[in-house]
Parts: structure tokens; C-alpha cells; sequence
């Protein structure tokens, strides 16, 4: 329970509900609403208090966020981007969002009804289970996991089950097309994804979030900067951004797994995509920007604000900036670069520790300029290994089907024969 | 009114899904939702491990198996005719019933009849208190230190804390060290040999 | 939540995915019933890591060696282990799936009985 | 500077870090023939070189250094250890095998200018050097096998560097299977040392342990005949030796580098560096000196009708590494040593010449040279002094060294005794030495050009042959400076290296036999078995005279003809085909021993027996186990359910017994 004690919003409903000696001595005085005998309750109640303000807070956020980035992608393009509900159209989602919820809600006479249902839920409760364990500022997080980095790995990975769930759902072969997709891109960067993490572990020495905020003397982007590009590439390729947003490739498969979704749940999808973004840009500011660490002129929470604008700034950027990747290639680069570099990576941090276990922040920086050249360097070695590898391929990929690799099958499955007579 | 009841009913409730979710996976005839149906039993099993204190083994049973396993289940579902009424039923299926559930009368009868040497049925009050007395705790330099335990009273707290991602590590490179190769063997060999099957069939 | 309730829970899910196996002729539905098996054996693993000390933790309370510590989890590494395993199977087996599959367009166990003897 | 072993490591890391840098770095950015992998090469081999030369120095001044022994690997109590151990041998060894690999890659800058493989080359042979240089300088036996294999694996590879033709990739195989074939000797010496003390394997404790009684003189002979056989090997003495003309397929700086002063002289070192052991054994001694001695005169005597330049060379170089198998055999391990210091430069050079006539001539065969010698005069009077050198003409370095070794032989001179015979052999061998090599620069240098590579290459195409790749164009010119330089820098040594590295009589800053006192003071020696031989006058004159017949002759032959051989005479002609064949050496190994002995003889023994008898053995097993099988497929339905349930009945049956015994 001393984790929980020490999470302050938590500690604050249940010491306004209850309030006994253990736990809120030394917290000021509180209101103990409820009497002796009812912690049980109070213990219930703050809880779920704790994640209705979690998932509102992150909700309003992902409004707020679609209004922003579709105000920078007006920006990138040289227009003005909503302007109109609302001061600078502040509301624009909302009445999206309005739109969307009083729209027909259409399911396919092929769909297997339960599944085709129980996919945007699947979608959605992944993401919101990845704020859980991220705090947001010094004492403010839903649980403090010791296995917290694990977790959120973990928890992504059902995003994977949802995809395949509403592709096959719908019953419909564009979708699957998109799913068999979104499933080789979702497991090949995994991998990346995990092992690009383990050099931070191996730095603080703990899984959990605030561990890993606590153990930054300086940020970890400036030890781990091939840790950081892999972790970024990784998580765009996870959550479906461009340029690797090849489930939802509008010029071959259209809306990808979405196209047979309308009205809320298509909403909920669309909610989900966002909300993982946020998602990632939150990981990767805990994790590599230092969280909510920062100079005491502001407030902790202000600190993580700022720096997950930031990357979420960053990932519009590249979104405006970078054409979408074909599949082989976005496979090539997953196994054939990133996991190398996080290969070297972690060589090269192994290496770090073994000489210097318990660094200073001098010491640090050095070790930082030394992780900067290497990154560098290997970043240059591996990109041009992959352009060679690339090459090599072109004459055979001449040959291929353009469907995925091993789907070929499914094509003589799934169409009845009749279908393409007629 | 402890932590242990919500432990319990929290238990029993999981158990309860377990064995349903168990029981469709193996009688549904749409071999899709018996997928389904299996990730759901997989995350349940999450569910206990969390409960038994095994968080780290709670979450790489959601990472490998649910995010993993079961979405390579449901791709391989995709391969199959008729995946909605696919899943047959052989001839031996009263015999196997009959066995399996021999089987597991079997199975309950020796786990009631063998004394374990477990936490409920150690009777002698001073081994008990031996090691009930004791906690196991990280250090901040890392390594495992033995706390004595004041008050541990509390039905939660009795058993073996030894529970950290960094204890299990240190066992796999120490005691466990030729598993985790032996394991990295069949791994890589496991990865050639899909490979190598996926190929031939591409050749053809 | 006891030893004994762990072990017939486990014992319950080992069962029931060995019935699958037996029972389903359908080579999918028999990887995923052995998966279920697998899972029924981490449970008991796990519980028993939790429930019954090791003896060498038993013998004396303070001295303990780094290598009672390390047996002290055993349980949670064999999960560790047989999860990994499990990983490698379903791959391996998947593969066969695909070739099953192209060479007599079935994955009916009953269909692949060429070591009839 | 040398009083921690790290100096020495950084002598081998050098050339090793080149390999790396050149294998990974320069061949990704900079593209396969980047010229910046020469000049690093070079600048790291300097490094070494420099370094080689201060441990000289310190080794000279205050004695050999042993260093701690580190420890390699363990297995129980039985522990393996690496370290480094400089005494006066190894400062020499690794002075002449840094100097000579310095000029020879100076020397390829230009010889290997257009080649494709440019940064390949230049790895393989950094590589090369790095594992020689940790040859000489280990200080365990398994460290040294280790590195003995290495040098084995890269000149592998260096001798195969075109390895798109199919005799360079031939003699490759063959130079490594042969070498290897002695080191299985090298590997049995190295175990059976090991099962009697693997505290021995430590070369200063083996040294020490000589005087123990447990080094009884079986161990010592048993230990010291199979390392004979893996430097036998190496260094292509008698029965092992028909690799190394056929590896000079190689680049011929390859060949100036391995087959003059590196490899060969390997074996020569192993010798010299268990020579406390040997020395205890008369039987090993008298094997190592008869093989020495006989292959002086085998050699030289193919030597003698060959027309490739480089087989000639090749040769020449198998002659003198029995000179000094020779030496060491009858206890002159000074002399051994000397001869091998002032071989390795003025063959060198020889080598290097070779390889400028062949870039000038575009061939090998000195029926298609001649008259070169007012087109490229510095090359011609650098292989004129090499020759006279290695002829032991005085005062030039050749002369000394191999004095040095027939004084030793004459020490006890009694008419009819071994060393009697082993003094004619020796006598013999000078006599051919200075025919074959003067036979090569008449040939060479003298007469009218004779067309070259472009001649030849008409010649063969007339006669339907296959045109080997390594004939050239002609272009008749002095090879640049960058080649020429290295070779007058060897003939410098060639001249002045033997006189005053161990003069005959004091003379200023160097003391009267300064080199062999200097590796005297290392060597524990024993009894009468080791020679301090002085300078003897009659041995003297009478080689110079012999040698000088034998030029006399070479030129009265080739460039004045007053002597022909009889055209007709049966005799001469089978001798000529005999000699031209290299005794059939190739033939008997290939046909009679691999082809009629082994495959034709005993392995149709063992044929008979496997299809009469054991095959019948199987049949009527195979013939049971199939009734067995039929029996049993009853219960083989081919449902996999069936074989799982019958597995799981099994287990219940199992429990139920488990169950039923115990409660």
C-alpha cells in the first residue's frame, strides 16, 4: 500500500472521505466525511474517482489535440486550418465528435456481430490502461507498477488483437488485407520497440515510471540517443502514423480496418488513434525527456505538459513532412536497421556501465557526447547498409504479387469462386 | 473487511471466467471466437499472476501471449475454409472426456492427498514463525536484503516476497543460465525453421 | 485464494485443453487447446512459488545464500521459460499450418494420415 | 619503456587494428582498392617496427623480460595461461619479421597498384603479420599453436588472393592441408606435454623443467620429434616440402614476405625456441639434422632445371631452411639463427626483384627473359648481390651465416662420423646453390630479350595450351621508384648485415660475435650439444672456392656455352625428366599413396568386409525389425488424437500406480 499512499490525488479523496491518522497526519486536515469502519469503501470510491479524472482529463486532451494538429497541418500547408467554432475553433472537434455520435450506426450483414462490436472497445482500453501507469507530475498517477515499462509494452500489444479482431469482423477482404497488415508491422516492431528500451533500464536500474523519471539526472535522450530515434520510429510504426500508416493506406485498401465502421465506433477508433499518440508522446517524454523533472520556476505537471507538446509537435512534423513507407520497405527497416541499432545500443551502454557503474553528471556528459558520435555514425553505417540491401531486392521484388508476403492464400480462401465469375 | 476479501472475490471470480472462457474455447465451433475466446483466458491468467504477486509474469504472459500467440493464432485462423463452422469434432470425443476428467479427478485427488510443504498446512507453529517473520526487500544498490517483519498478521502478507523483475533476472543468469541458452537455441532454431518451411512452400 | 484452490484451477484448465486436443480435429483448435495446457502448468508453477518456500529458506532465517534466494522464485522463471517456449511453438506451428494448408488445402488432422501403419 | 608487457602487446595490436580498420571502414566508405589502406598499413607496421626495435634494444641492454602469465581459460586445476615472453629470440624474430613485412608493403604500393582487391590485400596482410608477430612472442605453447594456425589460415588466404584462378585457390588448399598435416604432430607434441604436466605448456617453466628428473629423455624426445613434425611442415622440409613451389602462385610480395622471412622461417623458430628439449634428445637431433641436410641438396637439386624464377627461389628458400634445420640439428643454434637474420633479407630481396622483372616482362619463365640487364640495371645488380650473398660469396652477409654453419659441422670432423657426411651434403649444397642461382641471372640478365609474357603467350596459344593469368604484356622499363627502394634498402642489409651484426673479430660500438652471445645468454645450455664456433679460415676458402665453380660453370654453360650437356644421352634426359618432375613427389602422394595405396588397396579391404559382411548383418536385422514393424503398425491408425490419448492413458496409468503404491 505505501505505493499508493504516496500517489497525492489519491491520498487526498481518501483522506477527505476517511480520514485517519496513518495515512493523512502528516498531509494537513481533511474532512473524513465517512466513518470508522467504511476505509473499504472510501478505498473503492477514490479509486474509481481517481480513473474517472484520469480518463476525462485524457479525453478532453485527445479533443483538444485534434483541434491542435489539424491547426499545424494547416500551418504546414500554408492555410489557416479550422478557425470557426470558437475562439480560433477551439470547438471544432467537439462538433466532430457531436457529428459523429448522431450518425447511423451501420453493421454489414457479413459481420460477425459480437466481434465486430467488441473491437472498438478492445481498440480503446489499451491506450487508456498506458496513461495508468505514467505520472504526470510529482505524485500524480492512477498506480506506480514496478514492472511499469513492461506494462505499457504489454498493454500496446493488445492494439495488435484489436486490428485483426475488426478486420476479420467485418468480413470483408479489404480489411483483412489491412489487418494482415497492421499485424506484421505491430509484431516486426515490437521487437525494436522493447529492445530499444532495455539501455534505459539498464541506466536506472528500475521498470517503474517514476523510477525512471527519478533516475535523469540528465535526460536519457542525451545518454541514449539511438535508444530514442529507435523508441520514436518504433512507437510511429505502433500507433499508425505516417509514414508507417499502411493499414489505413487510403490510395490501396481505403480506410484499411475502418472501412466498414461508421457512427461511434468509428468515432471510438478514431478517439483510440489519437489517444495512442498522446500516449507515445507521454512514454517518450517520461522516458527519454525526464517527465516531469524540470527547473523549480514551474509547477511538475506544467514541465510534462510542455514536453509532450513537444513531441507531439515533433510527430505532426514528420507526418507533414515524410511520404508513406510500402510494406517491405517499412519491414526492412524494422528488422534490418532498427533492430541493429538497438543491438549496438545496447553494447554500447552494457559497455558504459561496466566502466563507469555509478556515474556522476560530469561523467554523464561525456558519456553523452560519446553516445551522440556513435549514434551518428552507426545511424550512417546502418542506413547505408539498408540502401545496399534495398537495391539487392529490387530485381526480385519485380516478380512478387503486390500483396503481403504469405497472404497469397488467403486470396483463393477467402473469394468464392462464384464471386469472381460473376 | 480486508484486502484479502477483494483478493478473494477477485479470485474466485477469474477462476469462474477461466474455466468458461476454457470450456468455449474448446466447444466453439467458430474458430475465430474460440481465439478470441483464448486471449481472453490468457489475460485472465494475467489477472491471477497479478494476484500472486508475479507482476512480471503477469505482464509478459499479456505481452507474449496476448499481443503475441493469440494474434498469430487469429492470423492462422484466417487460413482455414470455413472458419465459422470449422472446428469438428473427432470420433474419440466421449472417450477423451471420459479420460479428462479421469484425468483431473485424478490430478485433484493427489494435490489434496500430497502434503505440500506450503505456507496453510505447515503446522509447526516456530517454522512457520521462522519464516513468516521474514521479508525480502530490494536494496538501493540493488541486491536482496531480509527484512524481519513486525507486524504480519495480515492474511496478504504470509508467504515468500521474493518479488522482483531484478530476482528473477539474477536466477536466469546464475542457476537458470543453460535453460535461458537452451531457450535462446530453440528460439533461434524455432525462427530458421519457420523460415525455412515459409520457403519451400514460396518455392512450390 | 489457497494452494489447493490454485491447483484445481490448474488442474481444471489442463484438462480442459487436453479434451480440446483429444477432441478437435481441427489442427488450430489443437494448438490453441495446447496452449490452454500450458497455461494450466504456469498457474501451478506460480501458485506453488508462492505457497510452499523453498527449503533451503526454511532452514535457517538469516543467513541465506544468494542461492536459496535465486531457487526461491524458481517458479516464475520455469513460467518465464515455458512461456518463451510456447512463443517459439506457436510460430513453428503456424508455419506448418501454411504448408499443411497448401499441400491438400485442409487443416483437418484427420485428413494427414499418411503413417497409418 | 619495457618494463610492463604492454609495449609488446601494442606490437601486435597495431598491424591488427589496420586489419579491422581496413576490412570494415576503408572497404565500406572508401570502396575495395582506396589507396589510404596502404599508407595506414604502413604506418601501423612502422609502429610495430619501431617498437620491435627499442625491445631489441632493452633486450640487448638488460636482458630478456618474462612477464606474468595471465590466465586464459581453466578447466578444473588444469589452467592455460597467455602472456608474453621477450627474450633475445623473440627481439630478433620480431625485428626481422617487422622490417622485412615494412619493406614488402612499401614495395606493393606499387606492385599491386591495379588490382581490384587493393584494400583486401592489404587486410590479409596486416593480418598476417599481426599473427606472426604474436608467434614469436607467446609465451605458451597453446597461445603459440593458436597463433601458428593463424599465420597457416592467412597465408591461406594470401596464397589464394586471386582466388578466381583456379591454381592459386589449388595451391592454397594444398599449402594448407600440407602444413596442417604437420601440425597434427605440432597439436599431439603440445597434448602429450600436457598430460605429463600442463604446467609445461608455460615455455619458462618447460625451460626450467629440463633439469628435472621428471623430464625424463623419452618425454623430451617423444615432445621434440612431433614438434619436428609441424615445423616440418612449415618450414616444407623433406617429406612435407612440395607445397611451397606451388604456392608461389601467390602475389610475389606475397611471396617475398611469407616464403622468405615470415612462415618458412616459423618452423625454423619452434625449433630454436624448444632447443633446451631437443638438445636433450640424440635421436630427435639426428633425425632434425639428416632431414636439414638431406633437403639442402633435394631441393637444390630441383632447383637446379627449373624455369620458373620464383621456383627457383622457391627452392632455393626449402635449401636453405635445411642449412638451418641443419644447424640446429648439430647443436649451432647461433649459426641457425644468424643464417636465418641475413637469409630473410637478401632472399627478400631476391623475391622483390623477381617481382619487378615480372612486372617488366610480363612473365615468370626465364626461357622468355634475357638481356634485361641494360633495360633495368638497378634490379639487375640488387639480384646479382642478393644472388652472390645467397651463393656466400664474400665479404657479402651470406658468406658469414653460412660459414658459420659449416665451421660448426667441421668441429669434430672424423672421416666416415655423421657429422662427416653431413659436411659433404652441406659442401654439396653450396656448390649447387651457386650454380642455380647464377643459371637463373644468366638467363635472366644476359643474352638477347627473348619476346616475354606477350611470346610466350603466342607460343602456348600455337601449342593449344592454356594461357595461365599471370602471364602479362611485355613493357620493357625500370620498375618505379617505390618498388626499387625496398629492394636497395634489403640489398643494403644483404651486404653489410652479416659482417657486422656478428663480426669475426672486435670492431667499434660492436663486440667479436656480439649476435650469437647475445642469443647464447637465453639458451640454458648442455654439455657439448651447443657450439660457440669460431671463425675457421679453411672452411672459408674452400666454400668460396666451391662456390665460385659453381658460378664459373653457370657462365660457362649459359653465356659462353663452352660446356653443353649431351643432347641424346639417356641418362641426362631421364635425370632432366626426374628433376623437371620434382622427383614425382606430386605423383607418388596423388597416385600411389592417396590413389593405389589408400583407395585402391586398403580401402577395398574394408569394402569387402562392409558389403560381405556387416550389409548381410543389417539385412537380416532390417529384415527383423520389419516383421517387428508389421506387428506393430497395427496400432499406427494415423490420428494424432489416438497417439495423444494414447499418451495421456499412459500418465493416468502412471498417476493411478503412484497413487496406489503410496497411500
Amino acid at each position: 500500500m505505501d505505493m499508493i499512499v504516496e500517489n497525492n490525488i489519491f491520498r487526498f479523496i481518501y483522506c477527505n472521505l476517511v480520514n485517519t491518522n496513518e495515512s493523512c497526519s502528516d498531509f494537513g486536515n481533511f474532512l473524513g466525511i465517512l466513518p470508522l469502519g467504511f476505509e473499504w469503501l472510501a478505498f473503492l470510491i477514490s479509486g474509481f474517482l481517481l480513473c474517472f479524472i484520469y480518463i476525462n482529463g485524457i479525453l478532453g486532451a485527445v479533443i483538444l489535440s485534434i483541434w491542435g494538429e489539424r491547426r499545424l497541418y494547416g500551418r504546414f500547408q500554408n492555410r489557416s486550418g479550422p478557425n470557426r467554432w470558437g475562439p480560433m475553433g477551439v470547438f471544432t472537434s467537439t462538433a466532430d465528435a457531436i457529428k459523429v455520435m448522431f450518425k447511423e450506426d451501420v453493421v454489414p450483414v457479413d459481420a460477425d456481430k459480437f466481434l465486430f462490436n467488441l473491437a472498438p472497445v478492445l481498440m480503446v482500453f489499451p491506450v487508456f490502461m498506458v496513461f495508468s501507469v505514467i505520472p504526470v507530475g510529482i505524485g500524480t498517477f492512477v498506480v506506480d507498477l514496478n514492472v511499469g515499462l513492461l506494462f505499457i509494452l504489454a498493454v500496446t500489444s493488445l492494439s495488435g488483437l484489436a486490428v485483426v479482431i475488426a478486420s476479420w469482423a467485418s468480413g470483408n477482404r479489404i480489411s483483412i488485407f489491412s489487418g494482415l497488415r497492421a499485424v506484421a508491422v505491430l509484431i516486426s516492431y515490437e521487437i525494436p520497440m522493447a529492445l530499444s528500451l532495455v539501455g534505459v533500464l539498464m541506466l536506472s536500474g528500475t521498470l517503474s515510471l517514476n523510477g525512471i523519471v527519478e533516475a535523469q539526472k540528465i535526460p536519457f535522450i542525451l545518454l541514449q540517443p539511438l535508444g530514442f530515434v529507435v523508441f520514436f520510429l518504433a512507437s510511429l510504426a505502433e500507433i499508425n502514423r505516417t509514414p508507417f500508416d499502411l493499414t489505413e493506406a487510403e490510395s490501396e485498401l481505403g480506410a484499411g480496418y475502418l472501412n466498414d465502421y461508421s457512427s461511434m465506433k468509428f468515432g471510438i477508433f478514431f478517439l483510440a488513434e489519437f489517444a495512442a499518440t498522446i500516449g507515445a508522446s507521454a512514454v517518450i517524454a517520461t522516458v527519454f525527456l525526464a517527465g516531469w523533472k524540470g527547473p523549480e520556476i514551474l509547477p511538475s505537471h506544467i514541465w510534462f505538459g510542455i514536453k509532450l507538446i513537444l513531441v507531439l509537435g515533433l510527430i505532426v512534423w514528420v507526418r507533414m513532412s515524410w511520404p508513406r513507407m510500402r510494406i517491405d520497405q517499412i519491414l526492412h527497416l524494422a528488422w534490418k536497421g532498427l533492430f541493429e541499432l538497438t543491438l549496438i545500443n545496447i553494447i554500447v551502454t552494457t559497455i558504459m556501465i561496466s566502466i563507469k557503474p555509478d556515474p556522476s553528471v560530469n561523467e554523464m556528459w561525456i558519456m553523452a557526447i560519446i553516445n551522440w558520435v556513435i549514434c551518428i555514425f552507426s545511424l550512417i553505417i546502418v542506413s547505408k547498409f539498408l540502401n545496399r540491401s534495398v537495391k539487392d531486392n529490387f530485381s526480385n521484388l519485380k516478380n512478387t504479387t503486390p500483396y503481403p508476403v504469405g497472404t497469397e492464400k488467403i486470396k483463393s480462401s477467402f473469394i468464392n469462386k462464384k464471386e469472381m465469375v460473376n | 473487511m480486508s484486502g484479502n476479501f477483494f483478493i478473494d472475490i477477485t479470485f474466485w471470480v477469474v477462476s469462474f471466467l477461466i474455466i468458461l472462457g476454457s470450456f468455449y474455447v474448446v466447444t466453439a465451433r467458430n474458430i475465430f471466437r474460440g481465439a478470441i475466446g483464448l486471449s481472453f483466458v490468457f489475460i485472465c491468467v494475467a489477472i491471477i499472476f497479478f494476484l500472486l504477486n508475479a507482476e512480471f509474469l503477469g505482464v509478459v504472459q499479456i505481452l507474449v501471449y496476448v499481443g503475441a500467440v493469440s494474434v498469430l493464432i487469429a492470423f492462422a485462423v484466417m487460413f482455414i475454409k470455413d472458419v465459422v463452422d470449422g472446428s469438428k469434432y473427432s470420433k474419440y470425443r466421449l472417450l477423451s472426456a471420459f479420460l479428462c476428467s479421469f484425468l483431473f479427478f485424478v490430478l485433484i485427488f493427489i494435490s489434496q492427498v500430497t502434503e505440500w510443504n506450503s505456507m496453510d498446512s505447515i503446522e509447526n507453529e516456530d517454522a512457520l514463525a521462522g519464516l513468516e517473520g521474514f521479508y525480502f526487500e530490494e536494496s538501493e544498490s540493488g541486491s536482496i536484503l531480509i527484512k524481519k517483519a513486525e507486524v504480519l498478521s495480515d492474511g496478504v502478507n504470509k508467504g515468500v516476497f521474493i518479488n522482483s523483475t531484478l530476482s528473477i533476472g539474477s536466477s536466469l543468469i546464475s542457476n537458470f543460465l543453460i535453460p535461458l541458452q537452451v531457450i535462446g537455441f530453440i528460439l533461434i532454431s524455432a525462427l530458421i525453421g519457420s523460415l525455412t518451411i515459409i520457403r519451400q512452400r514460396r518455392k512450390q | 485464494m489457497t494452494l489447493d484452490s490454485l491447483l484445481i484451477l490448474s488442474a481444471a484448465v489442463f484438462c480442459i485443453g487436453l479434451y480440446g486436443i483429444l477432441s478437435k480435429t481441427n489442427i488450430v483448435s489443437t494448438i490453441m487447446s495446447i496452449e490452454l495446457m500450458f497455461n494450466g502448468i504456469i498457474i501451478a508453477a506460480v501458485s506453488f512459488s508462492r505457497f510452499t518456500p523453498s527449503a533451503l529458506l526454511m532452514n535457517n532465517s538469516f543467513d541465506v545464500s544468494s542461492f536459496a534466494l535465486n531457487t526461491a522464485l524458481s517458479g516464475h522463471v520455469f513460467g518465464v521459460f515455458i512461456i518463451s517456449i510456447a512463443a517459439a511453438e506457436s510460430a513453428l506451428a503456424l508455419a506448418l499450418v501454411f504448408v499443411m494448408f497448401n499441400k491438400k488445402s485442409s487443416v483437418d488432422i484427420v485428413d494427414f494420415n499418411e503413417l497409418k501403419g | 619503456m619495457f618494463d610492463s608487457d604492454i609495449p609488446v602487446y601494442l606490437i601486435i595490436l597495431s598491424p591488427i587494428i589496420s586489419f579491422l580498420v581496413n576490412s570494415i571502414f576503408i572497404r565500406i566508405f572508401f570502396g575495395t582498392n582506396s589507396k589510404i589502406s596502404g599508407l595506414l598499413t604502413i604506418f601501423t607496421i612502422s609502429i610495430s617496427f619501431l617498437f620491435s626495435l627499442l625491445a631489441l634494444y632493452h633486450v640487448n641492454s638488460n636482458g630478456n623480460y618474462e612477464y606474468d602469465s595471465r590466465l586464459w581459460f581453466s578447466y578444473g586445476s588444469f589452467e592455460i595461461g597467455f602472456g608474453i615472453l621477450l627474450d633475445q629470440l623473440t627481439a630478433i624474430m620480431l625485428v626481422v619479421v617487422s622490417g622485412v613485412s615494412l619493406l614488402v608493403q612499401i614495395y606493393s604500393i606499387g606492385y599491386m597498384k591495379n588490382d581490384i582487391s587493393y584494400v583486401r590485400y592489404y587486410a590479409y596482410m596486416s593480418l598476417f603479420t599481426a599473427s606472426m608477430l604474436g608467434l614469436v612472442t607467446s609465451r605458451n605453447l597453446v597461445q603459440l599453436f593458436v597463433f601458428w594456425e593463424l599465420v597457416g589460415v592467412t597465408s591461406y588466404l594470401l596464397i589464394g588472393f586471386w582466388m578466381n584462378r583456379p591454381s592459386a585457390a589449388k595451391a592454397a588448399k594444398k599449402a594448407f592441408l600440407m602444413t596442417r598435416f604437420g601440425d597434427f604432430g605440432f597439436l599431439f607434441g603440445i597434448m602429450y606435454l600436457a598430460s605429463k604436466n600442463p604446467e609445461w605448456l608455460d615455455i619458462p617453466t618447460l625451460y626450467n623443467a629440463v633439469h628435472l628428473p621428471d623430464f625424463t629423455h623419452t618425454v623430451a624426445t617423444i615432445f621434440s620429434i612431433a614438434l619436428l613434425a609441424g615445423a616440418v611442415g612449415k618450414s616444407a622440409q623433406f617429406p612435407l616440402h612440395s607445397w611451397l613451389p606451388d604456392a608461389m602462385e601467390g602475389p610475389t610480395s606475397v611471396s617475398a614476405l611469407i616464403h622468405s622471412a615470415t612462415m618458412v622461417t616459423a618452423g625454423v623458430f619452434l625449433i630454436a625456441r624448444i632447443f633446451p628439449i631437443i638438445s636433450l634428445s640424440d635421436e630427435s637431433q639426428i633425425i632434425l639434422s639428416f632431414i636439414g641436410a638431406f633437403t639442402v641438396i633435394f631441393a637444390a637439386s630441383m632447383a637446379l632445371v627449373s624455369n620458373d624464377i620464383k621456383r627457383v627461389l622457391a627452392y632455393s628458400t626449402v635449401s636453405q631452411l635445411g642449412y638451418m634445420m641443419l644447424a640446429l640439428g648439430i647443436g649451432a643454434y647461433g649459426p641457425a639463427i644468424f643464417h636465418l637474420l641475413t637469409h630473410a633479407f637478401f632472399k627478400a630481396a631476391l623475391f622483390l626483384g623477381s617481382g619487378s622483372l615480372h612486372h617488366s616482362t610480363g612473365t615468370f619463365n626465364l626461357k622468355y627473359m634475357g638481356g634485361m640487364k641494360k633495360i633495368m640495371p638497378v634490379t639487375y645488380w640488387s639480384m646479382l648481390i642478393g644472388s652472390l650473398s645467397l651463393a656466400g660469396i664474400f665479404p657479402l652477409s651470406g658468406f658469414w651465416s653460412k660459414d658459420e654453419i659449416l665451421s660448426s659441422l667441421f668441429n669434430d670432423f672424423s672421416f666416415l662420423s655423421p657429422n662427416s657426411i653431413l659436411f659433404f651434403l652441406a659442401i654439396i649444397g653450396v656448390f649447387m646453390t651457386s650454380f642455380y642461382m647464377f643459371r637463373a641471372i644468366f638467363l635472366a640478365f644476359d643474352g638477347e630479350f627473348r619476346g616475354g609474357g606477350t611470346q610466350e603467350k603466342k607460343d602456348l596459344k600455337k601449342k593449344g595450351l592454356v594461357i595461365p593469368e599471370t602471364l602479362e604484356d611485355v613493357h620493357k622499363s625500370e620498375a618505379p621508384k617505390v618498388m626499387l627502394i625496398p629492394v636497395l634498402i634489403l640489398v643494403f642489409f644483404a651486404i653489410f648485415l652479416g659482417f657486422f651484426v656478428n663480426p669475426v673479430f672486435d670492431i667499434p660500438l660492436i663486440s667479436k660475435h656480439w649476435f650469437s652471445n647475445l642469443l647464447f645468454q637465453n639458451v640454458p645450455v648442455f654439455g657439448d650439444n651447443v657450439h660457440h664456433t669460431d671463425f675457421k679460415f679453411l672452411i672459408a676458402i674452400i666454400s668460396s672456392i666451391i662456390a665460385i665453380i659453381g658460378i664459373m660453370l653457370a657462365w660457362a654453360i649459359y653465356i659462353k656455352g663452352y660446356v653443353s650437356l649431351p643432347k641424346n644421352s639417356f641418362i641426362i634426359n631421364k635425370l632432366k625428366i626426374l628433376l623437371d618432375k620434382k622427383y614425382f613427389f606430386d605423383e607418388i602422394y596423388e597416385d600411389k599413396l592417396v590413389n593405389s595405396f589408400l583407395y585402391n588397396r586398403l580401402f577395398k579391404i574394408t569394402e569387402v568386409l562392409d558389403l560381405k559382411f556387416l550389409d548381410n548383418i543389417n539385412i537380416y536385422l532390417g529384415k527383423f525389425t520389419l516383421k517387428i514393424g508389421q506387428l506393430l503398425s497395427i496400432g499406427q491408425t494415423g490420428y494424432l488424437q489416438f497417439y495423444a490419448g494414447g499418451m495421456i492413458l499412459g500418465v493416468i496409468i502412471l498417476l493411478c500406480g503412484i497413487v496406489l503404491w503410496n497411500f
